[in-house]
């Protein structure tokens, strides 16, 4: 199994935070860089939405949606009660494992890419889809039977106007409405810069990674446990339904990608608000320090792997 | 707004509540406040700033004793369970 | 009318703010930016200065800024007889409508750009000159006839050292002395990422014209309209100088441009030091909230069809 | 300088004045000083530190009773009128 | 944490070695602390945060007379002669 | 003698500074701009290093490495006795000036690349070996004899863990394993904008150098004329030395660099830990204030006048 060389930039960030070394990404960076994702990545999917007929988008797009939720409602009683968490706690990181990660996403574009494996371009209107759902799903699990009242107004506020989702559906809009020609004077910003800038990105995310190594002894082998078959699981998932709705092999892998991936952007500062109950260090700690590192080492390469053997099944 | 009597809170609590924070103190009758950028240690863990985690905001107040007892006994029971918080308060003399 | 596909990012911009989305870019990082366009059209402009006999420069332009200064000449009566405005806030808003923008000055070279328009290299001279003079006009019309001290030694720094001018001035400097092949390893940053940065920038100002726009409603409508007729009326001013001097239309579009367009980076701080008792929010409210949206949205376009009208009428 | 009867000043006001300030705290004799960025509300208007409308800095000075007299004199004098200024007193413990 | 007779003792020191007195006061017995960003100007010159100057921290640490004692004591052997530092404190109620 | 155009950024930093102007680049962009010169610079060593044999660069480094260590043993005893300073003092001195100026040395590579100058690839591997031994040679120096407690583990640590370090071997350690192909896609970021991101560092460096250079009239004479002199003189060894190795003469230019130039990023930092009784304003003003400027405006071009003269007397 072969990996990326950007992910390398990751493994620098965790040495570095292990080492207790002075290098931090200022948090001012750290903003600019995820803008510039965010955006990005919601410019080259509107660009490419442009070509297809969005009637036909629409179907799929339900199906995606619709099978995603499977994922916290079966994560929610394996949280509560093989693992014995709180309901909140529970809630809460089937909430991040429901939703998705935009850089899991992009390391495994970048993935196939490298491998020269072709994937449908409209994967990233899935990605934007998939993001919400799930932080709704949470907070109802957190909610049901309790007589805890919930902020819905600031988490409905959160989910649709938070940055995350605003800037991938502006920039979705903005390239479906401005087409490649209008896109193209920013090409050599938003597309040609986006690899070296998910390099800077991974530096950061093993900074902070490192830091989530440590806590999580304390959370026990279940968490850890979790944190790595819960995304294989759902990989499975996205995989058979790839292929079921006649998917190439490498949008199937984007979708598994999706799947499997735990959110810690849009999900921990949503889950803050709406469930505070919940300790953020635990859903942090699994998606961040394991569920993150999983899957852009082994998670990519290896549902690569399973899709050819699914696919070659055909 | 020289006036006697005046006591200065401050309040330590996660940026991610501030506007809430800061909305609440407003409505409880608040003319102004300060807000700068902190991190710090409490009984609720480390919050270094760093992003996934978040940071402190440190807000002071400076109003008459009323509406600091206001304003203590409304975060205190609104957000104190679930959200890392400190509050303190000390005379000072406003001097314009 | 068509426009530019860049000032969709104003427009993302303003949502999120009118939302209270909690989208900000860092203040570091607009800074930079800021740091970015300033020392990239300074160095574009010393790079085609080097292509003119400066001898030939100089008269042009000793007439482009001695006409640019009927513009707060007229504007400070108007606002303070029509507007009923105080002396000190009549020059403040005066002095911002005599200077110029430097992001509105770029999308509309972006926009001539667009529909191959050619122009004249040496606009962005202009651009440089007029920056300053209307802020002092500003302050002598603040201070006729009134006992107040004005803090002359502090507002010529800040005129002549504030960033803008001096990144504007060494920018020319430099790509004038380093001539196009000294500056061509630098292109890749300063001109072919030029537009890309210039649309995150609008994003920003998008995010704070939206928190002006609730501010407009107190100041009512005779400062919405002066913030509107007066650019158009100054824009006129600008294209019949341009036919004058023997611009091409896209010269005159851009001398109509830059006379049309209020300051909000240089002006601002400067009226801050010089006539601090002018309310700031006023300015900034007409020069951000309304004239900068208009000019980008509705002006250049409109310039530009005025331009060929009277072009053509020659 | 650990001294008795020190007073803590605090000084909140507009970014664009600081060097103003600071030089006019050094003329009247100040020793030092430490500023720290903030944002706050007043009467004078939000200054959320925003681009275009700026933001607000928190300036502290240790001294005696005189010297905060002095400064407090001067900058109500000054500056008071035109810009965003909260200043406010109290007595600390130098430990050092 | 309610408790009467707590001081705050505000630390203003330079930023490379926040680390080291953080462990300090931690391993004296501190529960928690405060930091934010500062710059200044004291005895050991101007620190504007500029890089290769480096900028100031203002550590504040809320406890008992004896912790603060304890604090202010060590602080003031092992780093007052090298780096700039500033301490002082003053009587706090505490609120929740 | 010619110069680079990108010092002239430089320039108008210092004119920038002395004219109190309020233009300052935010720490967060200048933390950014060094993480990313240094992974760069990094990287590019790390592509090169594959393609020579590791073991016939030991022997060389070993004997590039052992001499600079006369360097800050000859600039010790010059200082304590010649310039009359305190142990503490005459000890962080040398120390910064036997470690080396990144900046410095990717100056003088650009100058090398612009006059078609050919040079080793392996030289940026002297520049991570060189940063960091003359560290530990000014701590020795500064504790001979007395009875001061060093915090060695703490500098160690800051020596090896410290970002500088730590970026840069990181980056040579990602080159070297992901080879010219893996890197490629990073190279839009990492090379094409590294002389703009140089530039802009350069303007920082003049805003910085100028508040020193006020201070030097108060450290009189001597140490200004030791920040001329060392660096020509370890120039010198460096350019015998490098014809020595049998170094092309644009390789030996950049050896003389190394030796020339002084630390002020990596340096200041270890010794403010290590030798905190030393004055900061000393060694930071003489490296940053004179040997900065000397060596990108004066320094490179002689020292290329002089091994041009060397190489043709070989
Ligand atoms: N003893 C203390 N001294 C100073 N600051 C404190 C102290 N305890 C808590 N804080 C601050 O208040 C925040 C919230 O405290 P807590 O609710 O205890 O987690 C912490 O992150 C610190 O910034
Ligand atoms: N009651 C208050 N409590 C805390 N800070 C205040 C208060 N009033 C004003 N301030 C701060 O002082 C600054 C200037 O106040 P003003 O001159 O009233 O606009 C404001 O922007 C706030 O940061
Ligand atoms: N009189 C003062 N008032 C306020 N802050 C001070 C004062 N003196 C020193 N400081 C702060 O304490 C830091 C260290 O002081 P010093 O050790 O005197 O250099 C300075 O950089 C200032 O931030
Ligand atoms: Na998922
Ligand atoms: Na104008
Ligand atoms: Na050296």
């Amino acid at each position: 199994m072969t990996f990326e060389p950007v992910v390398l930039f990751f493994l620098l960030g965790v040495i570095a935070g292990l080492a207790r070394s002075d290098l931090k990404i200022p948090g001012a960076i750290y903003e600019a860089l995820s803008i510039f994702l965010l955006l990005a990545i919601g410019l080259k999917g509107g660009v490419k939405l442009a070509e297809y007929p969005l009637a036909s988008l629409l179907f799929t797009s339900l199906v995606v949606v619709g099978v995603a939720a499977l994922i916290p409602l079966v994560a929610f009683p394996v949280l509560r009660y093989l693992g014995r968490m709180s309901r909140a706690d529970a809630a809460s990181i089937a909430a991040h494992y429901g939703s998705v990660s935009v850089v899991t996403f992009s390391v495994a574009a970048t993935f196939l890419d490298q491998h020269a494996v072709a994937y449908e371009g409209h994967m990233i209107v899935y990605l934007v889809l998939l993001e919400f759902p799930a932080l709704i799903i949470g907070v109802l699990l957190a909610r049901a039977g309790t007589a805890g009242q919930t902020r819905w107004d600031q988490l409905f506020h959160e989910v649709f106007f938070g940055k995350s989702i605003l800037l991938l559906i502006g920039g979705l809009a903005i390239g479906y409405l401005a087409g490649p020609d209008g896109i193209a004077p920013l090409d050599k910003l938003f597309f040609d810069l986006f690899k070296g800038v998910l390099a800077f990105f991974l530096l950061e995310m093993g900074l902070v990674a490192s830091s989530r190594i440590a806590d999580l002894r304390r959370y026990g082998t279940f968490l850890v446990g979790f944190a790595i078959v819960m995304p294989v699981a759902a990989a499975l998932l996205g995989l058979f339904l790839g292929r079921a709705l006649g998917l190439s092999e490498g949008g199937a892998v984007l979708i598994a990608t999706l799947y499997a991936s735990a959110s810690y952007i849009a999900a921990p500062t949503a889950m803050r608000i709406a469930v505070p109950e919940a300790n953020p260090a635990l859903s942090i700690g699994a998606s961040l320090g394991i569920t993150f590192p999983f899957n852009i080492f082994l998670g990519i390469p290896l549902y690569w792997w399973m899709a050819e053997r699914i696919y070659a099944g055909s | 707004m020289a006036m006697a009597n005046s006591l200065q809170l401050v309040i330590v609590t996660e940026s991610v509540i501030e506007n809430t924070i800061i909305e609440e103190i407003l409505a409880l009758g608040a003319k102004g406040f300060t807000v700068s950028e902190a991190r710090g240690l409490g009984t609720h863990g480390m919050r270094s700033g760093r992003w996934t985690v978040g940071g402190n905001v440190r807000i002071e107040v400076i109003g008459d004793a009323d509406l600091c007892e206001r304003i203590v006994a409304t975060l205190q029971e609104k957000y104190d369970a679930d959200y890392g918080l400190l509050m303190y308060t000390f005379p000072v003399n406003l001097r314009n």
